[in-house]
C-alpha cells in the first residue's frame, strides 16, 4: 500500500518540491491516474530507499505548473504525460508539444478514459 | 599492456570455431523447451478456457462447430494455456515452428 | 614483351589475388572470432551480387569518382609496374583515395561527408609515411623511378627498417582495419554507418572493393618488391605482414580520429623521418 | 600593324621598341579613353579594343623575342619625373588616407631618389645597358599578362555591370575603376620589359598605385583601411628597390643584366625583400588577404594572375646568378614556409576569396622556393607554376566572382546546389579546381618538379610536402561543397552577362587545355627556357630535367580519361529511377533545392547537414599569423645577414 | 549459366535491420544470428547498417504511427532485388500489443513482406531458416520470376470425428 | 575583415538514429557539431512506443504478467517479476521461499546476460568486433542456461502471481552450477581486455563524465549512477531472496564511461556469487501459492534491473483488470543524465557515451 503520500494543491506543487530538492531527494517519476473528472498527479520520491508521494488532483483541463525548473529530469516524463493524457504544463524547460512519444497521426491523449468535454475542447485548442 | 586479447584470439583459434552448423547439424532442443503450441484434438474439449487466458488474442475456440483456431503469427509461446488447458489437451513441442514466405514449394 | 607481361600481371591478375587475400581476411578473422566464416571466394559472390543489383545514386556526379578512384589505382600499380616515377604514382595513388573524397562529399548526406573527412584526415595521417618511403627510396638509389629499385644491391629493408615499420602502420589504415577503421570500414557497426561508401549502391560499390582488391595488391607487393626484393621470400613477408594486419584488426578497438592523426605523426613518422635523416647523414659523409 | 603604324610616319621606331610602345602605352590609353567614354557601352568596348589590342600585341611580341631596347640617356631623366611624380601621387594619397607612416616612407624614397641622381650625375657609365628587353622569362610573364589580363578586362565588363547594379559602385567611379584596371595592363607589361632598374622601379610604384586604388575602390572604411595597409607595405617594397638601385649604381650595375653580370648580392638580397612585399610573401602577406576586398576582377586580375606576380618574377630573374649561395638557400626556405604555412592557413578559411587568397600565397611561395633551390628542374617547376597558375587562379577568382553575385556569399558552405542554381559556373569552378590539384594537369606536375627537385634541401622538401597535404585538403573540401547536388532531370544555364559567361568558358577550355598539354608546353617551352637560364647546369640537372619531360607516361592521360569517357557512358545512358534520397537514418523527409530535410524532434523538419573541418580552433589564424610573421621576419633577418657580412 | 550467375547471387545476401516496435528480444536474438555459435556469414550474409547495399530488410516488431514513415524511408532506398524478412510474431500481427492505440498492426500493412518468421522471439535457429527462405525468394527475384507476399496460415483443428478434420500447417 | 573567422561558422547538422547500425533500437538524436564536436544532442523518442501501460489496463491482472514481460525482451523476467510482486503485496499474498530463491536465479541470469550483451554491444560501439564476439559466446551460455531452466532463451515467461512457474530439478541446479563455473572461465577470455586493454581504456577512460552531483540531481539509478558513486541498488531493501543472500552495491567513482564498464563487469562476478548461493541454499517448499481474489489499492514495487531501478505503480479496484499500470524504467531515468554528458564529446564517441547509460528504448517508451 501507499505510504508517505502528502496531498497538495496545484498551486502549493512547486514550493512543496522545491523544498523536497535540497533535502536530497531524488524525484523518480510522475503517474497521472485518470480520476474521471481530475487528473490525479503522483510525484514519486525516495531518499535512502524510502518511497515518498506527492499528490496533487487538478480538474481536466486546468494547467499544471511545472517542476522541471526544480527537477531538470522532470521535463521527459512531463512530456509524456502530457502526450498521453493532455495535461498541460506550464513552464516545462524542454516543450516537445504533445510531439514526444506520439506522433502527429497518433490519437490524441490516448491514455484518457473519461473524456471530459472541457478537456477535449482544450485539447482540440491545442492541436490547432 | 599491449594487447591482452592475442592470447584470446589464438585461444580460440586453438579451439576452432564455436558455431553450431545449423541447418546441417540440428542441436536437439533441451527438453522442456517452448517451441510452438500443439494441441491434441483427440482431448480437447473446446471449452475455451485457453482463448480466454490467452494474453495475445491468439487462440479463437468455438463450441459450433467444434474448432480451435491458432494464429501461429500471433503466439507469443508462453505456454499460459497449457497450463490452464483443463484437458492437458495442449502441449508445448520444442521444436520452432517454419517460417511461411513466398518461394514456398518453388525454392 | 616482359612490360606486357608486366601490364597483364598488374592489371588483370592483381585483383584476383586481392580478392583472394580479402576473402582469406575474412576466413581468418572469423576464425580468430571463434567462428566458421564465410567461403574464402565470398567477395567474388559479393562482387557478382553487387554487380547484378541496381545501380542506386543521390546524384550524377558522384558515379565519376568512383570510376576515377578505380582508374587511379589502377594507375598506380601500372605507373610502378612499369617502373615509372614513384612521385606520380604516390600522386596517382592519393588520388585514388582523394576521388572518393570528393564523390563521397559530393552527396547530401552528412555521414557521408564526415566520412570523406575522415578520409582525408587518414591521408593527412599515413601520407607522409609513403612520401618518406619515396625519399628514402631516392636518397637509397638516386633516382625517383621505380626501375632504379631493381637494381640496387641490397633489399630497402635493410637501409629502410624504420619507414617499413612506419609502412606497416600506414597499412593498417589503407586496409581500414582497426584501430584506424574512421572513415569506413568493413563491418558496418560504427557512427558513420558505413562512411565514405555510404552512398555507393551496386555496381558502383562493386567498383570500390575492386579498387581495394587492387589495393591490397599494391601496398602487399611493395612489401614483397621493394622492401624484400626476393620474389619468394618477399611473397612470404607480404603474406606475414597481412597476416599482421588482420590480428592487429582483431585486438583492437577503433580509435578516434584525431587520436590516429597524432599517434601516426608522433610515432610512426617520426621513425621515418630519423631513418631518412640518418640516409641523408651518411649520404654527405660517404659522398 | 607594323604597315598601320608606318603610314602615320613613325617608321623609324623599330619592331621591337614598337612591340614595348604598345605594350606599355596602348593600355594606358585605352584606360584613359575608358575614364572619358560618357556610356557604359561605349567604356565596355574601349575596354574590349583595348584587352584584344594588347592581347594581339603581347602574342606578337613574344614572337620577335629575344630582344632589347636601347634608348639614350635621356630616358634616365624621364624615368626620375615620373617616379617622382609617382611617390608624389602616392604621398598624396597616403596624406588623404592619413597614412602618416606611408608619407614618411614617401619622403625617404624621394631622398633616395636625389641621392642617387645626385651620385649618378657625375658618372657616366660607359656600357649602356638595354632599358627594356623581352627573353623567355618575360615573354611567358606578358604572354600572360596580355591574354589572361584580356580576358579578365572583358570580364570586368561584365561583371561590373551586374555590381553596379546591386548598388556596388557609381558610374563616375566606375570611369575611373576602368581607368586604373586597363592602365594597369601596361604599367605591368613595362614591369616585366623593364631592365634598368630606374624603370623598374617605376613600374613596380605605378603597380604600387594601382593596387591601392583598385582596393580603395569600394570606398567603405573596411576598404580604405585595407588599401591603406597595402599601400604601406608595397611602399615599404618601393624604398627597399629603389635602396637596391642605389646600391647597384655604386656598384657600378643599372640593370637587373647588370646585377646578374656583377653578381652583387646585396642588390639581389634588397630586390628580393621588395619582391617579398610584392609577393605577399610571409611575413609581409597581410595586404594580400585585405586587398580581398576589392572588387573581383580586382583580385583575379592584380592579386592573383598577375601583379603578386612581379615578386616571383624578379627572384626567378636574378636566381640563377646567385645559384648555390647561401642566400638562395634562405629564400629557398621563405618560400617553402610562406607555401606550408600560408596552404595551412587556407585550410581554416571558409570565406572562398580568403581561401584563394592565402592558395595564391602558397604558390607564389612554391615558385620563391623553387628559385631558391635554383637548379634547373626547380627553375622549370616555378615557370610551370607561374603560367599555370595564373590561369587556373584567374579562372577560379573570376567563378567566386560570379557565384557571389548569385548567391550574395562567398562562403564556401553557401555554396552546395551551385550545380544546379549556376551549372556552367559550377562546372568551370570545379574544372579550375580540378587543374589545380589532378594529374595530369600542369599544377599538379610542377608540384611534382617540385618536389623532386627540392629533394636535395630536406627542410624545404619537407615544408613542400606538408603544404602539398594541406592543399589538397583545402582543394577536396571545396571542390565537395560545390558539387553537392540532388538530382535534376534536367540543368538550365544561368542567367550572366554574355561577356563573364564568354570569359568563363574561353578561359576554363584555355586551362583544361593547356592543362592537358602541360607535357607539350613543358618540353617545347619550359625545358628550353629552363636550359637557357642555367647554360652551365651540372650534367646530372640537365638530366633530371629532361627526365621531367618524360613523365607523362601514356597512363596518366589513359586512365583519367576512361574514367572520364565511363562517366559520360553512364551519365548518357542514366535511369533517373535509380535515384534514391541521400541516407538520413530513414527520416528523410523531403528534399528541396538546398536542404535535404529529416524529421526530428517534435516530427519537425530539420536540415541535415555537414560542413567541412576548418580546424578552426588548432588553425587559428589569429593565433598562427603572429607565430609565423615571427619566424618569418626571422629568415628575412637571416637574409640581410648578408649585408652586415659585407 | 543463368543458373549458375543466381546461384552466386544467393551467396550474398547482406542484411540491413530495422526495429519497429520490437521489445529487443528478436533483435537480441538477431545479433546472436551473428555471433560465433549461429554465425550466418557462413551463408555470406553480412549485416549492413545501410539500406542501400541490403538485399534483405530484416524488421522486428510491429508498425506505430511514429516509425511507419522510417520503414517506409528505409523500405524505399533497398535496391531491387529486394527481400523483406519480419521477425517474430509483432511483425505479422502485432503479438501481444495488438490493439493497442499506437500498434497499427504488422509490417505488411506498410510494405509488402516476403517472409514471416513466427515466434516470440523466433529462436535463431528459426530465423537462419527464415533467411534462406528469404534467399531463396532473392534469387527467384533477380531471375525476374514472380514471387508472392508471405501468408499468414491459422491452424485450426476439429474434433477427430468431426466433418473438417484438418490440419493446414505441416509445422 | 576577419568576418570569416569570427561569424559563428554554420553547424552540422546529424540525425543519429532511428536506423542505424550502432543501436539495434530506434533512438533518434538530433546531433549538432562543430568541427565533430557535440555541441548539442536533443532525443525524440516515440519509434516504439506500444501504448502496454493503456494495454494492462485492457487486459485482466493475470495476463498482464505476460505483456509487461515483453515490455523489453532483454530483462524481461524482472519485469514480470516487479509486477507479480507489486500484484501480490496488494493482495497479500505470501510467496514460497523456494520461489523467491527461483526469482533471484532468473533475475541474475537475466542480469548475467543484460550485462553481457551490453558489454557486447559496448565493444562493437568502439569497433572491437572480435571482443564483441567473445563476449556474446560467452553470452550463449547464459541464453543456454535460461532455456534449460525456462524454456526459452529471451522470454523466460516463469514469473506468475504467487510465486514461478516452473522448478529447477536437483540435476537442473547441478547443471546451473557447472554451467557457471564454465562461464566464468569464458569471463578470463575478456574481462581482462575489458579492463586492461590500452585501446579500449583510451575510448572509455575520461569519456562522458557524470559527477556524482549531476547523477544525484539528475535521477540516474543503476549502473550509471554506481559508477558516479551512487551506492544505489534496490536489491539491498531484499526483495525475492535477496535479504537472505545479502548484496553489497558494486561503486565506483569516476563517472566516465570506463567506471560505467567496471560496475557492470563487477556486477557479473557478483551475480554469479548471488546465483551460486541461491542454487545452493534454495530451500524446499512449493514453488507457487494459489491466487484467489482480485486485487485492490494502489502499490509502487521497485526492482533492480541490470540498467537500474525499474518502478511500477499500479492502482487496481477489485476487478479483474487495472485501473493504472505505470512503469517506469531505468532507461527513462538516465535518459537526462545522458543527455548532459553528450555536449562537448566526439562524434565517436556518441554510440560510447550513449551505450554506456545501456539505454533500452524499448523500456523507456514501452
Amino acid at each position: 500500500m501507499l505510504h508517505n503520500v502528502t496531498e497538495v494543491s496545484a498551486e502549493s506543487l512547486r514550493d512543496t518540491i522545491a523544498a523536497r530538492f535540497p533535502q536530497g531527494y531524488r524525484f523518480i517519476t510522475l503517474t497521472c491516474v485518470d480520476g474521471g473528472a481530475t487528473w490525479e498527479l503522483l510525484y514519486h520520491f525516495d531518499r535512502n530507499y524510502e518511497l515518498s508521494h506527492v499528490r496533487v488532483r487538478v480538474p481536466k483541463g486546468a494547467v499544471v505548473p511545472s517542476i522541471s525548473g526544480i527537477y531538470a529530469c522532470a521535463a521527459l516524463v512531463e512530456n509524456e504525460v502530457q502526450d498521453l493524457f493532455g495535461v498541460t504544463f506550464e513552464g516545462l524547460t524542454v516543450n516537445y508539444e504533445r510531439r514526444f512519444m506520439l506522433a502527429v497521426e497518433a490519437p490524441l491523449a490516448p491514455m484518457v478514459r473519461t473524456p471530459v468535454a472541457q478537456a477535449a475542447a482544450r485539447a482540440g485548442e491545442m492541436r490547432m | 599492456m599491449i594487447f591482452p586479447f592475442l592470447k584470446t584470439l589464438f585461444l580460440s583459434l586453438r579451439r576452432g570455431p564455436a558455431t553450431r552448423r545449423y541447418p546441417r547439424v540440428v542441436r536437439t532442443p533441451f527438453p522442456g523447451t517452448r517451441g510452438h503450441l500443439v494441441n491434441d484434438a483427440g482431448k480437447c474439449i473446446f471449452c475455451g478456457v485457453c482463448a480466454r487466458r490467452c494474453p495475445a488474442g491468439a487462440l479463437v475456440v468455438t463450441r459450433t462447430p467444434a474448432h480451435w483456431t491458432l494464429d501461429p503469427y500471433r503466439c507469443i509461446v508462453c505456454g499460459y494455456c497449457v497450463e490452464v488447458c483443463p484437458k492437458k489437451s495442449l502441449r508445448m513441442e520444442p521444436w520452432h515452428r517454419r517460417e511461411s514466405g513466398g518461394a514456398r514449394g518453388q525454392g | 614483351m616482359g612490360t606486357v607481361m608486366a601490364l597483364f600481371f598488374v592489371v588483370v591478375v592483381a585483383p584476383l589475388v586481392g580478392l583472394v587475400l580479402n576473402g582469406a581476411d575474412r576466413v581468418v578473422t572469423a576464425r580468430l572470432q571463434g567462428r566458421v566464416g564465410p567461403p574464402l571466394l565470398q567477395p567474388l559472390y559479393d562482387l557478382v551480387k553487387l554487380w547484378r543489383k541496381e545501380p542506386l545514386v543521390v546524384n550524377r556526379v558522384q558515379i565519376g569518382y568512383v570510376y576515377l578512384h578505380l582508374a587511379f589505382m589502377v594507375m598506380t600499380l601500372v605507373l610502378l609496374a612499369l617502373g615509372g616515377d614513384m612521385v606520380l604514382a604516390l600522386f596517382a595513388h592519393a588520388f585514388s583515395a582523394l576521388s572518393l573524397v570528393i564523390g563521397a562529399s559530393s552527396v547530401r548526406s552528412p555521414f557521408s561527408r564526415i566520412g570523406a573527412q575522415r578520409k582525408i584526415m587518414q591521408m593527412l595521417a599515413y601520407e607522409p609515411v609513403f612520401i618518406l618511403l619515396v625519399v628514402g627510396i631516392y636518397l637509397r638509389t638516386g633516382s625517383f623511378m621505380a626501375s632504379a629499385v631493381g637494381r640496387l644491391d641490397a633489399p630497402l629493408i635493410v637501409s629502410l627498417p624504420l619507414v617499413f615499420l612506419a609502412y606497416l602502420v600506414a597499412l593498417e589504415i589503407k586496409l581500414e582495419k582497426s584501430p584506424f577503421d574512421v572513415a569506413t570500414s568493413h563491418h558496418a557497426h560504427q557512427e558513420l554507418v558505413k562512411g565514405v561508401t555510404l552512398e555507393y549502391a551496386g555496381p558502383y560499390l562493386a567498383l570500390i572493393e575492386v579498387a581495394h582488391f587492387y589495393e591490397t595488391f599494391l601496398l602487399l607487393g611493395i612489401v614483397a618488391a621493394f622492401f624484400v626484393r626476393q620474389i619468394w621470400l618477399g611473397v612470404g613477408v607480404a603474406l606475414v605482414v597481412y597476416a599482421g594486419a588482420i590480428v592487429v584488426d582483431n585486438v583492437c578497438a577503433r580509435l578516434r580520429t584525431t587520436w590516429m592523426v597524432r599517434c601516426l605523426w608522433t610515432v610512426p613518422v617520426m621513425l621515418a623521418v630519423c631513418n631518412i635523416i640518418w640516409l641523408y647523414v651518411r649520404r654527405t659523409q660517404g659522398g | 600593324m607594323e604597315a598601320l603604324i608606318g603610314s602615320q610616319g613613325l617608321t623609324k621606331m623599330t619592331r621591337n621598341e614598337l612591340a614595348v610602345a604598345v605594350l606599355v602605352v596602348l593600355p594606358l590609353v585605352g584606360g584613359a579613353l575608358a575614364w572619358l567614354a560618357p556610356w557604359r557601352w561605349l567604356r565596355s568596348a574601349v575596354v574590349w579594343l583595348t584587352a584584344g589590342l594588347s592581347a594581339a600585341a603581347g602574342v606578337y611580341a613574344v614572337t620577335l623575342l629575344p630582344f632589347s631596347v636601347t634608348l639614350g640617356s635621356w630616358h634616365e631623366v624621364v624615368a626620375v619625373v615620373c617616379e617622382l611624380m609617382l611617390v608624389g601621387l602616392v604621398a598624396y594619397f597616403a596624406w588623404d588616407e592619413r597614412g602618416w607612416l606611408i608619407v614618411g616612407l614617401c619622403a625617404v624614397q624621394v631622398g633616395v631618389l636625389i641621392f642617387e641622381w645626385l651620385e649618378g650625375a657625375g658618372q657616366i657609365p660607359v656600357i649602356k645597358d638595354a632599358v627594356f628587353c623581352l627573353d623567355g622569362l618575360a615573354g611567358a610573364l606578358v604572354v600572360i599578362i596580355n591574354v589572361i589580363g584580356g580576358l579578365i578586362l572583358v570580364y570586368a565588363t561584365g561583371y561590373m555591370k551586374v555590381h553596379s547594379c546591386h548598388g556596388g559602385g557609381r558610374g563616375a567611379r566606375e570611369g575611373r575603376f576602368f581607368l586604373v584596371l586597363t592602365g594597369f595592363l601596361g604599367l605591368m607589361n613595362g614591369l616585366v620589359l623593364a631592365n634598368h632598374l630606374g624603370w623598374l622601379s617605376v613600374f613596380w610604384e605605378g603597380t604600387t598605385l594601382c593596387s591601392f586604388l583598385l582596393i580603395r575602390h569600394e570606398g567603405t572604411p573596411e576598404a580604405r583601411g585595407n588599401a591603406r595597409r597595402a599601400l604601406l607595405i608595397n611602399v615599404f617594397g618601393g624604398v627597399v628597390m629603389s635602396l637596391a638601385g642605389v646600391v647597384a649604381q655604386r656598384g657600378g650595375a643599372e640593370s637587373l643584366e647588370g646585377v646578374l653580370g656583377s653578381r652583387l648580392t646585396v642588390v639581389f638580397v634588397l630586390l628580393c625583400i621588395a619582391a617579398l612585399a610584392k609577393s605577399a610573401q610571409f611575413p609581409l602577406q597581410s595586404w594580400l588577404l585585405g586587398a580581398m576586398v576589392a572588387p573581383t576582377p580586382v583580385s583575379a586580375l592584380l592579386h592573383s594572375a598577375t601583379m603578386v606576380k612581379a615578386g616571383a618574377y624578379l627572384v626567378l630573374r636574378l636566381a640563377p646568378a646567385f645559384e648555390g649561395s647561401a642566400v638562395m638557400d634562405v629564400i629557398a626556405l621563405i618560400g617553402g614556409f610562406s607555401f606550408a604555412v600560408a596552404a595551412a592557413l587556407a585550410v581554416s578559411q571558409s570565406n572562398a576569396k580568403r581561401v584563394l587568397a592565402y592558395s595564391t600565397i602558397s604558390n607564389l611561395g612554391l615558385i620563391v622556393a623553387c628559385a631558391g633551390i635554383g637548379t634547373p628542374l626547380a627553375y622549370a617547376a616555378a615557370l610551370m607554376i607561374v603560367c599555370f597558375h595564373a590561369a587556373s587562379k584567374g579562372l577560379l577568382f573570376l567563378c567566386v566572382g560570379a557565384i557571389e553575385q548569385e548567391i550574395g556569399s562567398r562562403d564556401i558552405e553557401d555554396m552546395g546546389s551551385l550545380l544546379h542554381t549556376m551549372p556552367l559556373t559550377a562546372g568551370v569552378t570545379i574544372a579550375g579546381m580540378l587543374t589545380m590539384l589532378v594529374p595530369p594537369f600542369g599544377m599538379l606536375m610542377s608540384k611534382l618538379m617540385a618536389i623532386e627537385a627540392a629533394i636535395e634541401a630536406p627542410l624545404v622538401v619537407l615544408l613542400v610536402i606538408a603544404g602539398s597535404a594541406l592543399t589538397v585538403f583545402f582543394w577536396a573540401k571545396w571542390i565537395g561543397r560545390v558539387q553537392t547536388v540532388s538530382y535534376h532531370a534536367r540543368y538550365r544555364l544561368e542567367r550572366m552577362p554574355r561577356s563573364m559567361m564568354g570569359v568563363l568558358v574561353v578561359l576554363c577550355a584555355m586551362v583544361l587545355g593547356g592543362g592537358l598539354g602541360s607535357l607539350a608546353i613543358y618540353r617545347q617551352v619550359i625545358e628550353p627556357m629552363a636550359l637557357g637560364a642555367f647554360p652551365h647546369a651540372a650534367e646530372k640537372a640537365v638530366a633530371a630535367l629532361r627526365a621531367a619531360g618524360q613523365l607523362h607516361s601514356w597512363p596518366i592521360l589513359v586512365f583519367p580519361l576512361l574514367a572520364v569517357i565511363a562517366w559520360l557512358v553512364t551519365v548518357w545512358r542514366f535511369n533517373p529511377g535509380y535515384v534514391r534520397l541521400p541516407y538520413l537514418a530513414g527520416e528523410n523527409r523531403d528534399e528541396t533545392e538546398l536542404s535535404y530535410k529529416f524529421t526530428s524532434v517534435k516530427d519537425e523538419p530539420v536540415v541535415a547537414w555537414a560542413t567541412s573541418l576548418y580546424f578552426r580552433r588548432t588553425l587559428n589564424e589569429e593565433r598562427i599569423t603572429p607565430w609565423a610573421n615571427l619566424l618569418a621576419w626571422l629568415l628575412v633577418l637571416s637574409l640581410l645577414g648578408v649585408l652586415g657580412g659585407r | 549459366m543463368a543458373w549458375s550467375v543466381h546461384e552466386l547471387l544467393g551467396r550474398s545476401p547482406w542484411f540491413v535491420h530495422y526495429n519497429c516496435n520490437s521489445c529487443n528480444g528478436c533483435d537480441i536474438e538477431l545479433l546472436a544470428c551473428l555471433t560465433p555459435l549461429y554465425d550466418v556469414e557462413r551463408f555470406g550474409m553480412l549485416h549492413v547498417g545501410n539500406p542501400k547495399h541490403a538485399d534483405i530488410l530484416v524488421v522486428t516488431g510491429s508498425v506505430n504511427h511514429r516509425n511507419a514513415r522510417v520503414l517506409q524511408n528505409v523500405y524505399a532506398q533497398l535496391p531491387t532485388p529486394h527481400v523483406v524478412v519480419g521477425l517474430g510474431v509483432c511483425t505479422s500481427s502485432g503479438g501481444v500489443f495488438a490493439g493497442s492505440y499506437n500498434v497499427l498492426g504488422g509490417v505488411d500493412k506498410v510494405i509488402p513482406v516476403d517472409v514471416f518468421v513466427p515466434g516470440c522471439p523466433p529462436r535463431p535457429e528459426a530465423m537462419m531458416d527464415g533467411f534462406l527462405r528469404a534467399v531463396e525468394i532473392l534469387k527467384r527475384k533477380s531471375a525476374g520470376l514472380p514471387s508472392a507476399p508471405a501468408e499468414k496460415e491459422v491452424i485450426t483443428v476439429a474434433p477427430p470425428s468431426g466433418p473438417h478434420a484438418e490440419e493446414s500447417d505441416a509445422a | 575583415m576577419n568576418n570569416a573567422t569570427t561569424s559563428t561558422p554554420r553547424r552540422t547538422v546529424i540525425p543519429f538514429g532511428p536506423q542505424h547500425p550502432v543501436l539495434p533500437e530506434p533512438l533518434h538524436l538530433r546531433l549538432v557539431l562543430e568541427d565533430e564536436k557535440v555541441v548539442e544532442a536533443q532525443p525524440a523518442v516515440g519509434y516504439i512506443h506500444r501504448g502496454i501501460e493503456k494495454l494492462a489496463e485492457v487486459k485482466d491482472f493475470q495476463q498482464n504478467v505476460f505483456l509487461l514481460e515483453h515490455v523489453c525482451g532483454i530483462c524481461s523476467f524482472i519485469h514480470a517479476l516487479a509486477y507479480c510482486q507489486g500484484i501480490e503485496e496488494l493482495m497479500g499474498v505470501e510467496v514460497p521461499a523456494r520461489a523467491r530463491y527461483l526469482r533471484v536465479v532468473w533475475s541474475e541470469l537475466n542480469r548475467l546476460h543484460s550485462h553481457l550483451l551490453w558489454l557486447g554491444l559496448l565493444a562493437d560501439a568502439f569497433g572491437f568486433e572480435s571482443l564483441f564476439m567473445q563476449i556474446w559466446r560467452a553470452r550463449e551460455r547464459v541464453l543456454d542456461l535460461e532455456e534449460q531452466t525456462a524454456g526459452a532463451r529471451i522470454m523466460l515467461s516463469t514469473c506468475t502471481i504467487g510465486g514461478v512457474r516452473r522448478d529447477l530439478s536437483a540435476e537442473q541446479v547441478g547443471q546451473v552450477l557447472r554451467g557457471l563455473d564454465e562461464l566464468e572461465r569464458e569471463f578470463d577470455m575478456f574481462v581482462p581486455v575489458v579492463i586492461k586493454d590500452a585501446t579500449v581504456k583510451e575510448r572509455l577512460c575520461g569519456v562522458g563524465v557524470l559527477t556524482q552531483r549531476q547523477a544525484q540531481e539528475l535521477g540516474a539509478v543503476g549502473p550509471v549512477a554506481r559508477a558516479s558513486g551512487i551506492a544505489r541498488d534496490l536489491r539491498v531493501t531484499g526483495y525475492a531472496a535477496y535479504g537472505e543472500l545479502g548484496v553489497n552495491p558494486v561503486i565506483e567513482t569516476d563517472g566516465d564511461c570506463y567506471a560505467r564498464t567496471l560496475v557492470r563487469v563487477r556486477e557479473l562476478y557478483q551475480s554469479l556469487l548471488l546465483l551460486r548461493k541461491a542454487l545452493r541454499h534454495m530451500p524446499d517448499s512449493p514453488i507457487a501459492v494459489a491466487v484467489k481474489g482480485k486485487p485492490e489499492g494502489e502499490v509502487v514495487m521497485r526492482v533492480e534491473q541490470p540498467r537500474g531501478e525499474v518502478m511500477y505503480y499500479l492502482k487496481a479496484n477489485g476487478t479483474a483488470t487495472l485501473e493504472r499500470v505505470r512503469v517506469r524504467t531505468p532507461t527513462f531515468a538516465n535518459l537526462p543524465a545522458l543527455l548532459a554528458i553528450l555536449p562537448g564529446c566526439e562524434l565517436a564517441d556518441v554510440p560510447v557515451i550513449t551505450l554506456s547509460i545501456d539505454p533500452c528504448v524499448s523500456c523507456t517508451e514501452r
